[in-house]
């Protein structure tokens, strides 16, 4: 557990029923997987909203920090890692802005473990499922960000 | 007939509202359209609240819900609502898009809407069938990912797919096998060909080789027969002596300098829509006592091939003419009778990772062509006594008949371990003695006399740094020139419209570079056959006054799509339409924050993730 | 056993004809879309010409989409081949045909090629299907999921794999199953056959009511023609069908269930049936739940025509076939009893619309001998009506002759014993086997004391003064040669008289129809049978039908039902204005034999007991059969084998969203093409492993395929995760025997498969990954990874731990526990036979022919090597180039090739396919230049 | 036993009889496919068919993560029809 555990009340009841978790994921491989998880009938929390991109590699730190000033509780990169078809060093990228992000959040008092990245491939359904549920889990309770 | 029977589905509600004349001055006039999925959706998403819950967003003019979203019926109510609401942007929340984005950028086409001014949201597979227990928050994460397609489509801007003008023209390096069979594939397609060739005269490897596997064709006449159909087509030109020393504009049209006759010669330059990289193979050379290499007796397969080839050419040419019918053997070295032989399989390939530069990988041809040559040999005399020393006989696919006919023609094969390679000495009265120990015989050590060792050399990658810079073609770590992608792109590179083909790629056979070579035709005439191509306009872009021409998006882009450029307040980083493939690598790269990737622009993404975020009362 | 004939297309309607548009052109037939196909549509399209792509499958994709991840870069497969197969799809120049098949292509003397296309019916409309599966959710019929190697079970109605594209369901179906299409009454037997499998009894119950309201008269009394062609017959026994269904007739509680039947709303117009028998009450129902308002007109003082009237309580007793009639009263249906019609243009003037004539046969034929006028000589019919009526004979102390060997004389012959009939003979002029009663009728006579006189003709009623009957004198006969009904006719045996003494004979020879007053308005033959259009059974006058028994003669329950289904079915064209016909619409009924060949074996299994207790002398009319338990009726369903694959259950019907979207009346559509040129990419086929007995595939069932193993290591795999198949455990000791089908001259194949190694050293990879604690052996003889960083890939599966033993694998054996005892030659240790046990053994198969390419070509036949793979006679030049001029083969169809020289090879194809339509358009534009400079000026 | 070998097209078929026995069977808690066949009395090769297509079509789900001698226990998930 973190410092950020929350000492504050959370905000006004019901308008924070679950942790709000921002995804990224990248059109031609993870959004697939995150789809297939849905036609498997999986459930995860309706505090997980998407947001597809081309490839995670395109992702502005700036969005990641923005969302978690704005309101999300975490952000999880699904990224493609080594099936990216643009960039053989997706992976890479994607851990550089990562840890950008991270370091923005310290910066701004935001615990570096709401942000989370893990490669979801196309049939990925079942780990995209389980990430998001112990993500989840995890940011009920770190609590609400302190802002 | 009892069809019939069943009662009519209840009409979909409807829910459209007075259209909100006319927004402010600037504003979006967007429709939106929730679909039921027939229950998929709406039996736990209250689609009706969505819309009750978005119509009043700015912008939104008309806000209905459908049955079916993607229904004939529903694509007419949409391509009547655009017209005659003049509509300018479209959001579909339905399924996921991989189902329907082209059914819905056709239906915004027909109403005479830009396609770029659509967005898909995804509130089936990605909302009602995943929170199939909790209708309510179901339905308010649905109303979320419908306002974010709002922001998203307020910021559109209308796209047009880029058309790149092509040259019907292929550069193709290399007069080998691979390059010659493209050269006439390319020509055969319509398509004008250059074929540059380092040496004075074409025909690579394959043009040295006698009898090949596996159908026994004979090498020269394969060249003969490639360069006098090369000749036969005035829509190729030869120029031998000559290389590439220089490459500029991007793919469909590039500028192509070609230097004839050594340095110092003037280039000539050549405007090309592709080009097709075959600079072919080495043969790995031995070094100095690697298995007795430098022993005499000891040669490389490549030196043993043209005896083997020019002893058969001679005992079935001019019987007796060769120096062979002395010695009574139809196999000679040095003058000496061959009566036995061993072959030394993976010398250069197969090396353990701990060596120094090691050749990894397997050379793939050898296999097949070491027991080819050993049918042969028993061919001109079956009496020669034939070893082969191995590791893993690759004689794969269809080649697996050659080994079987190895050994029934008296080849003998004896496995040694990586680890325990073979020992070559010459003995002092002149013969060979090969020493290994046999896996296959409870590692029993055995000597082998023989009179010649065949050290089966594999393929290493030509050298020729010239040209990597030229073309900055990629290499792997085995030092092949890199595909894009090894299983479904083997003959593109990064460098669009610059395709490698043949064993400059990897180790092949004659017959798969051919096939590379033609793989390569095809690839080149996809791209230029029509005369132009058509690319995704979702490309990034700079923000010229932002730029502070730093430098980093420039390596951040493998396609090398950004340049630098002098624009009229100094210089700015440009990113080639053309070439830039739309992943948005450089976004974050910048550090002015300068550059936008088109239908994921900073803007829409913030605005998006706003959206999100807010939880509707 | 009867044989049932094919559907004549002549006959069957409902849009199976398909009349072929005027032939479409394309450049190119792309014959498979597996990855060298999909490679070669997607470079021609690129390149602008026009393709047509022809899958078999529903989803394009071929084998790579079903594949774990790719050697050797361990992409996921699917994340790699689905962009690939969306672009084929939605290419502006392809046009994809999934779920098709090329019949056969000719090349025509101008180079150009003709090919047959056949879109299969889906019976999912592709455009409305949204792919959420609830179709498959719902279906009840289950069977082994091909793309999952057989590991875990799919439905009839499926969508092919998750990544499927298009992803649109299809629904499996082989025909129809010769049990449905055998009942006259068009009742879907395997479809509730299905439904009581899956523990839904009243939605089998619905299913019937779907074709007849008597659910409860046909569970008892119909002669179950379902049952004589039943596919199970050959094997241990047919299913009881008949008795599954009174099993859901009797387990159906109205006022629990509801009646479940939905009516339109009224559509304005009337119809009068005249007749209330099995063909009048299904025509009502029919036609009141379509909408029309009905009135039944019956003569008789209770509804119900024979089902009343003839057929003893002790087969179908009364309250069974009033519940039956409660649910044709329940939708509005109005029966008025005691009603005779005699002009049925009055109907008409009436109001009626339509008038059916239903009025079956209910007049006994007379014997036609002396003294068949005396009193004690009744009509079968009459004795029958008499007694179902409840008026009063009692037979005690009488014996009784029953002339005639049909079900009315079993009827007759076992109610005069209920009646106590102190003998009852059955009469009949030829022999047991001649007899017309259903069997099951005759034996049960026997078995409750009814005797026997066969092949004796009555000559004269004998009686006395008073006219009172005292015997029935009669001929013996002899059986001379077949007469026209193909039975032996019977001939009398001169001076060869006897004389059966009786108080009462009952004739029952034979049956007419009453036409009765309205003769004059619809004809009659000399039977009294009426005059209608075979068809449509429309007659003279337009707005009167007539059907069954009144038109055809007597025949059965079930031919009634189905005669008032026809009847209901063209009145209601008619008066809609559509032609009289596409009543049947069948499938061609499958073919038994192939059923049974799609079981490599079959469990016999117990038939079901019979149910029937039956004494010597029965005394009432209590029912002779007992009902079902859940259990038997559970049990005994559970036996069918689903021989059309869809059971026509209609549960995806009632699934699916999309109105309309799912149409078992879709047919199969043909179509004529006109390409330039042909790639043949069908690919291969995987080595059948059960071929090497030796290793004991199909009978150890932890020793599993390659393919399966891929299929495990998927993530979208049947299981939750990697176990073996024979008990759900995790494996902890794996090993791989190589080569199983390759480089073996035993069974025939003398090649080596070329990504055997490759993929097992990928999931030797895989397996250590995902199961860590697992030890992975490979058995192999060479390790071929001769390709691109397939070397490194080899090395790299050693240092992570995976053990390589050379030396072919002689024999597995099993134990007890389901672990494999390897027996294998360690040729590097010392080539001793040594043992080892696993408790998985992965066979990596390799790679046969397949042999639809062959079956491609007409008249000019495609060149095969001599392993049968399509011939490239210049392999070295052209290679992809086959045999025929235009024809070009792409991928795996010309042998064993991995992804990436599949996809190479595809290339060298396109090239070549392009050349060759360039070639071909130069020459036509220099024809065409040759002609236009002929023309004179 | 006459049924050790039967064809996979029969065992799959026989799911939907199966299912009520098996889902009869997990109503005292979840169990093991050896648990499941030994109280069904069926092989447990036959039970994996039964199971993995109940599992696949939502009668039945794995308890995630943990085994029982290497034997993963399966629950009923709700669905009834």
């Amino acid at each position: 557990m973190t410092a950020s555990v929350a000492t504050e009340p959370r905000p006004a009841s019901g308008t924070n029923p679950v942790p709000r978790i921002l995804v990224f994921s990248t059109n031609n491989i993870s959004d697939p997987g995150i789809d297939l998880a849905g036609s498997s009938h999986m459930h995860y929390s309706p505090g997980v909203r998407v947001i597809g991109l081309p490839c995670t590699s395109g992702i502005r730190p700036s969005w990641i920090v923005g969302a978690l000033q704005a309101g999300f509780d975490g952000v999880f990169v699904a990224s493609d890692g080594d099936e990216c078809a643009y960039l053989h060093d997706c992976s890479k990228r994607s851990s550089a802005i990562v840890a950008a992000a991270q370091a923005s959040m310290r910066e701004r008092g935001i615990d570096p473990q709401r942000l989370r990245l893990a490669a979801i491939c196309s049939v990925c359904s079942e780990p995209f499922t389980k990430h998001v549920q112990q993500f989840s889990a995890a940011l009920a309770e770190l609590g609400p960000v302190q802002r | 007939m009892t069809d019939q029977l069943v009662p009519a589905q209840p009409t979909p509600t409807t829910a459209v509202m007075e259209p909100p004349l006319a927004d402010a001055a600037g504003g979006r006039r967007i429709g939106v359209y929730v679909c039921h999925c027939g229950g998929n959706i709406s039996d736990y998403v209250d689609v009706e609240k969505v819309i009750s819950d978005i119509q009043d967003s700015g912008d939104v003019v008309v806000a209905k819900t459908a049955m079916f979203a993607c229904s004939d019926a529903t694509q007419q109510d949409m391509v009547a609502d655009i017209q005659a609401q003049g509509l300018d942007g479209l959001v579909v929340a339905s399924c996921s898009p991989k189902l329907h984005t082209y059914t819905f950028r056709a239906v915004a086409g027909r109403a005479g809407l830009n396609p770029y001014e659509y967005s898909q949201v995804n509130i089936r597979e990605q909302c009602s069938w995943v929170h199939t227990d909790d209708r309510e928050a179901a339905t308010a994460k649905a109303t979320a990912l419908v306002n974010a397609g709002i922001s998203r489509t307020r910021l559109t801007t209308p796209l047009e797919p880029m058309v790149v003008e092509t040259l019907p023209h292929t550069l193709v390096i290399g007069g080998g096998v691979a390059g010659l069979r493209a050269a006439v594939g390319l020509a055969d397609i319509g398509l004008r060909v250059t074929l540059v060739e380092r040496e004075l005269q074409l025909g690579g490897w394959v043009g040295g080789f006698g009898a090949m596997y596996p159908h026994g064709r004979d090498g020269h006449e394969l060249i003969a027969t490639l360069v006098a159909e090369v000749r036969r087509r005035p829509a190729i030109t030869v120029l031998t002596g000559a290389e590439v020393v220089g490459k500029a504009g991007s793919f469909g049209n590039y500028l192509v300098s070609v230097r004839i006759g050594g340095d110092g010669a003037a280039a000539l330059e050549i405007a090309v829509g592709s080009i097709v990289v075959a600079t072919g193979f080495e043969s790995y050379q031995p070094e100095a006592g690697e298995l007795g290499y430098g022993i005499d007796g000891v040669v490389t397969l490549p030196e043993f091939k043209a005896l083997v080839d020019g002893s058969a050419g001679a005992a079935s040419g001019a019987p007796g003419a060769a120096g062979s019918a002395a010695s009574g053997s139809p196999l000679t070295w040095h003058g000496r009778p061959v009566r036995s032989l061993a072959y030394v399989y993976c010398v250069g390939s197969r090396q353990p990772a701990d060596v120094e530069g090691a050749n990894q990988y397997c050379s793939r041809f050898c296999c097949a062509a070491t027991v080819q040559t050993a049918v042969q040999v028993a061919g001109l005399d079956p009496s020669i006594r034939q070893f082969h020393l191995y590791r893993d006989m690759r004689t794969y696919g269809k080649f697996e008949p050659l080994y079987t006919e190895a050994r029934k023609t008296g080849s003998v094969f004896l496995k040694f371990a990586a680890e325990e390679p073979p020992e070559i000495r010459r003995e002092a009265g002149g013969g060979l003695t090969v020493t290994v120990r046999d896996l296959l015989t409870e590692r029993t050590e055995l000597a082998i006399p023989v009179d010649l060792v065949v050290l089966v050399t594999g393929m290493v990658p030509r050298a020729n740094e010239e040209l990597v810079n030229v073309l900055k073609l990629p290499a792997g770590s085995d030092g092949f020139f890199n595909e894009i992608h090894p299983k479904l792109r083997p003959v593109e590179t990064v460098v669009d419209g610059v395709l490698i083909a043949g064993a400059c790629q990897g180790p092949k056979t004659s017959a798969e570079s051919v096939a590379s070579g033609l793989a390569a035709v095809t690839q080149s005439a996809a791209i230029l056959k029509k005369g132009y191509t058509e690319l995704d306009p979702l490309v990034a872009t700079v923000h010229a006054p932002a730029c502070t021409a730093c430098g980093d998006c420039l390596t951040a882009c493998p396609y090398d799509a950004i340049s630098m450029s002098e624009g009229p307040d100094g210089h700015v980083a440009v990113i080639s339409p053309t070439g830039c493939k739309g992943c948005g690598g450089c976004v974050p790269i910048c550090p002015e924050n300068a550059i936008d990737l088109l239908g994921y622009t900073d803007a829409q993404v913030s605005s998006m993730i706003e959206s999100l975020v807010e939880v509707p009362a | 056993m009867t044989l049932v004939t094919r559907d004549d297309p002549g006959t069957s309607a409902g849009g199976a004809c398909h009349v072929p548009d005027a032939t479409s052109r394309y450049d190119v037939l792309v014959v498979g879309s597996g990855i060298g196909g999909m490679e070669s549509a997607l470079k021609l399209g690129d390149m602008g010409y026009k393709v047509l792509l022809v899958e078999k499958e529903a989803s394009v994709g071929g084998k790579m989409i079903l594949l774990s991840k790719v050697f050797p870069t361990l992409d996921c497969a699917s994340c790699i081949s689905t962009p690939k197969m969306a672009a084929t799809i939605h290419h502006p120049n392809i046009t994809a045909l999934t779920y098709s098949q090329v019949d056969g292509i000719r090349r025509s003397a101008d180079g150009r090629f003709h090919a047959s296309v056949t879109r299969k019916a889906r019976y999912v409309d592709e455009t409305s299907c949204t792919g959420c599966a609830l179709c498959e959710t719902a279906c009840t019929v289950a069977v082994p999921d091909q793309f999952n190697a057989d590991l875990v079970a799919r439905r009839a109605a499926y969508i092919a794999f998750p990544q499927a594209v298009p992803k649109k369901a299809v629904i499996d179906r082989a025909g129809s199953s010769p049990c449905s299409y055998a009942c006259p009454a068009g009742i879907q037997a395997h479809g509730y056959v299905s439904l009581i499998r899956s523990g839904e009894y009243e939605k089998a119950y619905r299913l019937v009511l779907e074709a007849t309201p008597l659910v409860g008269t046909l569970g008892r009394a119909c002669y179950a023609p379902c049952e004589a062609e039943c596919t199970r017959g050959s094997l241990e026994g047919t299913l009881p069908i008949r008795r599954l269904k009174r099993f859901v007739a009797d387990a159906h509680d109205p006022d629990r269930d509801g009646s479940g039947i939905e009516v339109a709303p009224p559509n304005g117009r009337h119809v009068a049936i005249v007749g209330s028998g099995p063909t009048g009450l299904t025509a009502a129902w029919q036609l009141a739940r379509n909408g029309y308002a009905v009135k039944i007109f019956e003569a008789a003082p209770v509804a119900g025509g024979f089902l009343r009237l003839a057929i003893p309580s002790y087969r179908l007793p009364e309250a069974v076939v009033e519940r039956d009639i409660d649910n044709v009263r329940a939708i509005g249906v109005e029966i008025v009893t005691h009603t005779r019609i005699n002009d049925l243009a009055a109907l008409k003037a009436d109001g009626f619309d339509a008038v059916l004539v239903a009025t079956g046969t209910h007049r006994s034929t007379g014997l036609g001998v002396p003294g068949e006028d005396r009193l004690g000589v009744l009509g079968g019919t009459d004795f029958l009506r008499r007694v179902k009526l409840g008026r009063p004979m009692g037979l005690a102390g009488k014996r009784v002759v029953v002339v005639g060997g049909g079900n009315v004389a079993m009827d007759a012959a076992r109610t005069a014993r209920r009646l106590g009939a102190s003998s009852v003979t059955v009469a009949y002029r030829r022999g047991r086997d001649e007899m017309p009663a259903h069997h099951v009728e005759s034996a049960d006579a026997e078995r409750e004391g009814v005797e026997f006189s066969l092949q004796v003709a009555p000559l004269e009623v004998l009686g006395d003064a008073d006219g009172a009957v005292s015997g029935l004198r009669c001929a013996r006969m002899h059986l001379g040669e077949p007469d026209a009904s193909g039975r032996r006719r019977p001939e009398p045996i001169p001076g060869s008289e006897l004389v059966l003494p009786c108080e009462l004979i009952v004739s029952a020879i034979g049956m007419t129809g009453d036409p009765g007053a309205f003769v004059r308005q619809v004809a009659a033959d000399a039977r009294g049978l009426l005059a209608a259009d075979p068809v449509s059974g429309q007659t003279a006058l337009p707005y009167v039908f007539a059907a069954g028994d009144a038109v055809h003669g007597p025949t059965d329950i079930t031919r009634a039902v189905g005669e008032g289904r026809r009847a209901a079915h063209m009145i209601d064209r008619w008066l809609t204005g559509g032609s009289l016909d596409g009543f049947d619409d069948r499938l061609a009924v499958v073919d038994k034999a192939a059923v049974i060949a799609r079981q490599k074996a079959f469990a016999v299994r117990a038939a079901t007991a019979d149910g029937t207790t039956l004494v010597t002398a029965p005394t009432d009319f209590a029912e002779v059969e007992a009902p079902m338990t859940e259990a038997e009726a559970h049990e005994a369903a559970g036996r069918c084998l689903d021989c059309a694959v869809c059971s026509e259950c209609r549960e995806c019907v009632a699934a699916c969203p999309v109105d309309g979207c799912i149409d078992l009346h879709a047919r199969d559509q043909h179509e004529e093409v006109e390409v330039g040129a042909v790639v043949v990419s069908t690919g291969f086929k995987l080595f059948a492993a059960d071929l090497k007995p030796e290793y004991g595939f199909g009978t150890f069932k932890n020793v599993i395929t390659g393919m399966q193993m891929d299929r495990l290591l998927a993530p979208t795999r049947p299981f939750n995760t990697i176990l073996r198949p024979g008990d759900g455990k995790v494996p902890e000791r794996i090993a791989y025997v190589l080569c199983t089908g390759s480089r073996d001259e035993t069974v025939g194949n003398p090649l080596c498969s070329r990504f055997c190694c490759m993929y097992s050293i990928k999931q030797n990879q895989l397996l250590m990954g995902a199961l860590p604690l697992a030890d992975v052996t490979v058995h192999y003889m060479d390790i071929r990874a001769p390709g691109k960083r397939y070397d490194e890939f080899y090395e790299g599966a050693k240092s992570m731990g995976a053990t390589y033993i050379k030396g072919r694998v002689a024999e597995i054996t099993e134990t007890p526990e389901g672990n494999l005892i390897l027996h294998y030659e360690d040729i590097e240790n010392g080539g001793a036979i040594t043992q080892a046990e696993y408790d998985l053994v992965v066979l990596a198969v390799g790679v046969q022919p397949n042999r639809d390419a062959e079956q491609l070509f007409e008249v000019e036949e495609l060149a095969l090597d001599e392993w049968r793979y399509v011939d490239e006679p210049d392999e070295d030049l052209n290679p992809g180039q086959t045999s025929i001029p235009g024809v070009f083969v792409a991928g795996a169809a010309s042998g064993a090739k991995d992804i990436a020289d599949s996809i190479l090879h595809a290339g060298a194809a396109v090239a070549q396919v392009a050349a060759h339509l360039e070639t071909a358009k130069a020459d036509a534009e220099m024809l065409d230049a040759v002609r236009k400079a002929m023309v004179p000026a | 036993m006459a049924t050790l070998n039967r064809d996979v097209r029969e065992v799959v078929r026989e799911e939907p009889v199966m299912r009520a026995r098996i889902l009869a069977a997990l109503d005292d808690g979840p169990m093991t496919i050896p648990e499941i066949a030994s109280a069904i009395e069926a092989p447990a090769h036959e039970v994996v068919f039964w199971v993995m297509g109940m599992r696949r079509y939502g009668w039945l789900a794995e308890i995630k993560g943990a085994t029982v001698d290497g034997y993963f226990q399966y629950e009923r998930t709700g669905r009834v029809a």
